[in-house]
């Protein structure tokens, strides 16, 4: 039984209400286990089975109430009311539409490669529920504390791409190849930037072990690292696909892209998996930025990360209503020219501040944040007046000097209708 | 605002750099013979007098013994506008006329919009082919003597008149 | 349309029309003078109270009618209020085809709302309004009209303030917008386009200036001109000629006489007989110059009627706009140009 | 400017976000406690005791009250409203109609040399499935006998369905609209409101005189 898991008290608590006499939960009283002794293994498998249920289910439901709530906050930014006729303030509209989804028939394009077709829906869902398996989102309250939590995320999202490029291929569709090559272009781009974004994270705490970094964060690193949180946001949103970056799904050209060819069920995990990218974008960021499930004490420290958590997402969602989309070469130069230098920036500030103060405390890192920050919005400004499109200097008023000459001269005075009448 | 020439002194100004292009001449209209109308209208777009650049209209109508192409031009520089006409397929056969597309990209629309439904034919136009019904369907519906309610129009209709996807 | 790509960049679009063709040219050959204003609703249905005028225009020139004074006031009020609602449609529409999520759009329609709202007021129907008469309008506009115009030009400049400060300074719209489906103004000429496209080119044509109908002489509006002819130009002009023409309602009301709304049934009978001839009216519409030619054989009904659809003839230059272009740029061209299906199939 | 430009438009959208919306819910909406206690008639404290299960449905967020629709009188609806006592059967709405929907059929009644020749109406179809509500028949209509409506729901499965028949004319509710109907305007009718029973109220009568007109023109504007 290694000490990771003895540290992670929902494993803890199950295990030791099934299996009571163990050595390892002397420390607390229970009275008996459930099980007899010598089954040790079987609680051991037991509780790993139920934290699983309990974060895919939770993960599952909390996508559910995060679907309803995007529409809701849709509805809100356009001056709408958003969906409200089913259930109460129109909770259950998600719920209905997953049923009305799944009976609907599933079908699968003559020319598609069957198998291919078939896996790619699992293919997306997968990775997008295994990040959630590092992420703490109390205290004790996780599924595994990996040591090289971070790389592993970095890792695990990244195979959404893969789910992509075998969803458009195996439809056997143009346009859905068209928004898998998008798809491809935008991962190998953002995932450079968001690498390094995470790197003066790393340093600051010294650790890739998410547990780590969030006892690390005396200060919230959103104030120690803005630029990092600046970068890592940007590319997270164009990781997932989501507005301004929505090239691979783009309504407006693509008609939905890879998801052309998809009906019922299957369409439902990729809508699944695409919520699930959000959900698990903004708990990284609280973890890494917003200092996680840290707050203050009377307040569960659950209900810190969830509150962190919804702020987030309402930034994301916020985003997503506001700007228009980006087209593709902007995108990608937007990466290499702009995030990609910033990182740089960010990464050489913060190795030189890490070399004054190795081991920051809460007031040397207060002392990061206010050298941080300027040189956050200078560096912010300057790739944005680099790469910035400048509007027009002035575009009006041009009637005095038109580009063409009109009206200028007029038709000899005998031809005119009515003078001509005169004339003979 | 526009002034309007008129169709005598038009007809007059036209007569002086293509002579025997004029048939006749009334109010605000001049009708052209239709095998002059290129160099007509070559003419009164560039030459200095006239200055038409703009080809606000081309249409066509079914006088059941003649058809008449109507072209109304505008001149931006002189702010001045006039009305060309032409009578074409004289006893409704072989009805055909030069196309201006050479000269006025705006007619390349409206010229097939003219062949599709009038079935006036415009010799030189870079696609001649109909623009808001299919090839192959029967007849030009705005001609007098086409017969409406034909049922069999619609099963002559290809699956998919974009030939692909 | 055919288009053809080669990786992300255009090679050849090829546009196929038609699957909106009603026959409206046809059809307007077997109907009265008064009918066919229904018909005229259904050409560019975002914009049918200008239809509507172009098309009475034509009428009143052929038949020789002289309009009665409120009635032109009313149609010019009832028109430029439709200029803005077709304006904010496009806007609201370039928006969304850039991907913005429908927000900008429903900020568009939900100001074009009032004005229908205004519309329902004036003549009972919000899109296909049939208000205009030859002559003038069918019926004066209700007491309470008047008060809610005041308040709706009010909102309309709120709105169009708003949509400024949301877009107009936008990175992101200017990087997708500026020096994309550049025209130059000679091309666009010899091309027949007009309308807004024209006036983004830096080309002073507008005819409500240049061949003033109506009572379009005695207003005072500036021409809202911009040289770069791009589809930001495009899309800038569209905004402001929106607040143009709250400007030139503002003068409407303050002009506007009393009197009847159209001439008696002595003079414009219900069925207009036509002297034998022809007549050509052109008015700025929305989307450019919109012209009606009718042609008349002394009956009830025309004997021809061809209708000059802007937004057929805006789509001449599409190739020249389109190919080497990205595709990403593909729906923002269609948008800036503003095209309405139903007037380019008619 | 540069930069400036996207955080102008997030508080757009953040000030959009405050504003309450503006969509209009149609045929009902959701209300919570203090909305229904409104409609229910009581005050919130009254509500909560007298109607237990209501209040809790309220809170749920579950309880609904209808919603009227903001028309203006002279809306061009269908369920057009006629006057038999004023139509003469001189079929000026189905020579008026551009699309030819509106079919009557009338035959001599009885001869009186004092009303005049009248008429008996057989048939008056109007086929609303084709109809597009363009009004020129009740503009045509010499003598108000024919108005538009205000309703406009009328889904049917069957298109034959849609066709008003004279004797559902006769019988539907007289809401007349507005539309090409001044005396209405002048009265302050409200066909959302009231229905008119004698059909003497429905037409024209007296021609107002030119300095009524003159005085009203100039008020209002």
């Amino acid at each position: 039984m290694n000490q990771a898991m003895l540290d992670n008290s929902l494993w803890r608590n199950i295990y030791c209400v099934l299996a009571g006499d163990s050595a390892q939960c002397a420390s607390r009283d229970y009275s008996a286990g459930l099980l007899p002794g010598g089954l040790e293994w079987l609680a051991f498998l037991l509780a790993a089975a139920a934290i699983i249920g309990l974060v895919i289910n939770g993960i599952l439901g909390g996508v559910i109430v995060l679907i309803w709530g995007e529409r809701r906050l849709f509805g809100r930014f356009q001056s709408r009311t958003g969906p409200n006729r089913w259930g109460p303030w129109g909770t259950l509209t998600s719920v209905a539409d997953a049923v009305k989804t799944m009976f609907k028939e599933d079908l699968v394009p003559a020319d598609a490669d069957r198998i291919l077709f078939n896996l790619a829906p699992i293919l997306i869902a997968a990775p997008a529920l295994l990040v959630f398996s590092v992420i703490p989102f109390g205290v004790g309250t996780y599924v595994a504390d990996l040591n090289i939590g971070l790389l592993f995320i970095m890792a695990v999202t990244s195979l959404t791409t893969l789910a992509v490029l075998t969803a458009a291929w195996s439809s056997g569709n143009r346009i859905a190849i068209l928004s898998a090559l998008r798809s491809v272009a935008l991962l190998i781009s953002y995932e450079i930037p968001m690498a390094l974004a995470v790197v003066g994270v790393i340093m600051l705490a010294g650790s890739m072990s998410l547990g780590d970094i969030i006892a690390a964060q005396g200060v919230p690193f959103i104030l120690v690292q803005p630029l990092g949180f600046f970068v890592f946001f940007i590319a997270a949103m164009a990781e997932m696909a989501r507005a301004p970056f929505d090239l691979t799904e783009a309504e407006s050209e693509l008609a939905a892209g890879y998801l052309n060819d998809y009906a019922s069920m299957k369409f439902g995990l990729f809508f699944l998996a695409e919520f699930m990218a959000e959900l698990s974008t903004s708990a990284i960021v609280t973890t890494l930025f917003l200092s996680g499930w840290r707050g203050f004490d009377p307040i569960p420290s659950q209900f810190w990360f969830i509150a962190k958590l919804i702020a987030v997402l309402f930034v994301i969602i916020w985003f997503r209503m506001t700007l228009p989309r980006l087209r593709v070469d902007q995108v990608l130069k937007f990466a290499w020219k702009g995030l990609f230098e910033l990182t740089m920036i960010n990464i050489i500030v913060t190795a030189i501040l890490i070399a004054i103060w190795p081991q920051p405390t809460t007031g040397q890192l207060w002392m990061m944040a206010a050298i941080n920050w300027p040189v956050a919005i200078i560096s912010i400004w300057g790739v944005s007046k680099l790469l910035g499109t400048p509007a027009y200097d002035k575009p009006q008023p041009t009637a005095e000097a038109p580009t063409y000459p009109v009206a200028s001269e007029s038709i000899p005075a005998g031809s005119v209708l009515g003078a001509e009448k005169g004339g003979d | 605002m526009t002034t309007v020439w008129s169709g005598t002194a038009l007809a007059e100004a036209i007569e002086a750099f293509a002579p025997g292009s004029v048939e006749s001449s009334a109010g605000t209209d001049v009708w052209l013979k239709p095998e002059s109308i290129s160099t007509v209208c070559e003419g009164l777009k560039t030459r200095s007098e006239f200055k038409f650049d703009l080809l606000s209209s081309l249409t066509a109508v079914d006088y059941i013994n003649h058809f008449e192409v109507v072209y109304h031009l505008t001149s931006l520089p002189m702010n001045s506008s006039a009305v060309l006409k032409s009578r074409v397929g004289l006893g409704r056969s072989d009805a055909s006329i030069a196309s201006v597309v050479p000269i006025w990209r705006g007619a390349d629309y409206q010229e097939r919009e003219v062949w599709d439904l009038m079935g006036i034919r415009f010799e030189g136009h870079p696609n001649h082919k109909r623009i808001m019904l299919w090839e192959g369907y029967p007849g030009h519906p705005l001609r007098k003597d086409y017969v409406t309610y034909d049922q069999s129009i619609a099963s002559s209709a290809p699956d998919d008149r974009d030939g692909g996807e | 349309m055919r288009v053809m790509f080669d990786g992300e960049e255009i090679v050849d679009v090829e546009p196929i029309f038609g699957y909106l063709h009603r026959g409206s040219e046809k059809l307007a050959e077997e109907r009265t003078y008064t009918q066919i204003i229904t018909l005229t609703d259904r050409m560019d249905y975002v914009s049918s109270m200008l239809n509507n005028q172009g098309y009475i225009l034509a009428v009143e020139k052929l038949a020789g009618i002289e309009p009665s004074p409120r009635g032109v006031w009313l149609r010019m009020i009832a028109s430029e209020l439709q200029r803005i609602a077709s304006h904010l449609v496009a806007t609201g529409f370039l928006l969304q085809d850039l991907g913005a999520l429908g927000t900008p759009l429903i900020y568009a329609m939900r100001e074009r709302e009032n004005i229908l709202d205004l519309f329902e007021m004036l003549c009972g129907a919000r899109i296909t309004n049939s208000y205009l008469r030859p002559g003038g309008v069918f019926m004066d506009a209700p007491d309470e009209f008047w008060p809610a115009l005041d308040r709706g030009l009010d909102d309309i400049v709120n709105t169009i303030d708003e949509l400024e400060t949301y877009l107009s300074g936008n990175e992101i719209v200017f990087s997708r917008t500026k020096g994309t489906a550049v025209l130059p103004p000679e091309l666009l000429i010899n091309a027949s386009i007009t309308g807004p496209m024209l006036r983004a080119s830096g080309v002073d044509w507008d005819l409500r200036h240049r061949a003033p109908y109506d009572y379009y002489d005695k207003i005072s509006f500036e021409r809202i001109l911009h040289t770069a002819s791009d589809n930001y130009a495009r899309y800038w002009v569209r905004v402001q000629e929106a607040r143009e023409s709250v400007k030139i309602i503002k003068q409407c009301i303050e002009q506007i006489e009393p009197g009847e709304v159209r001439p008696s049934f002595d003079e414009v009978p219900r069925l207009i007989r036509p002297p034998a001839g022809d007549a050509y009216a052109a008015i700025e519409g929305s989307k450019g110059e919109l012209g009606f030619y009718l042609v008349s054989d002394g009956s009830i009904a025309p004997y021809r009627m061809h209708v000059r659809a802007s937004s057929l003839i805006n789509l001449t230059l599409l190739r020249e706009m389109l190919i080497g272009g990205q595709f990403g740029d593909l729906f923002v061209t269609f948008g800036s140009v503003d095209l309405n299906m139903g007037e380019v199939d008619r | 400017m540069i930069g400036l430009g996207l955080p102008r438009g997030f508080v757009v959208t953040l000030k959009n976000f405050i504003r309450p919306p503006v969509t209009e819910q149609y045929p009902d909406r959701h209300v919570g406690l203090l909305g229904a206690a409104k409609e229910a008639g009581m005050n919130p404290f009254q509500f909560l005791v007298k109607k237990p299960a209501d209040s809790l449905k309220a809170i749920a967020g579950l309880a609904t009250v209808p919603v009227a629709v903001k028309q203006s009188p002279r809306f061009r609806g269908n369920e057009f409203t006629y006057f038999e006592d004023r139509c003469t059967a001189c079929a000026s709405c189905a020579k008026y109609c551009p699309l030819g929907i509106i079919e009557i059929v009338s035959v001599p009644g009885k001869i009186d040399a004092q009303e005049g020749e009248s008429y008996k109406l057989e048939v008056f179809d109007i086929d609303i499935g084709r109809c597009m509500f363009c009004g020129l028949c009740v503009e045509a209509c010499p003598y108000d006998a024919l108005h538009m409506g205000t309703n406009f729901e009328r889904s049917k499965y069957v298109r034959d369905e849609l066709v008003i028949t004279k004797e559902e004319l006769f019988d539907a509710p007289k809401r007349p609209s507005a539309f090409y109907r001044p005396q209405f305007e002048e009265k302050g009718f409200d066909p959302f409101k009231e229905t008119i029973e004698d059909f003497h109220d429905a037409g024209r009568h007296e021609q107002k005189t030119y300095d009524e007109l003159k005085k009203k023109w100039v008020d209002e504007r």
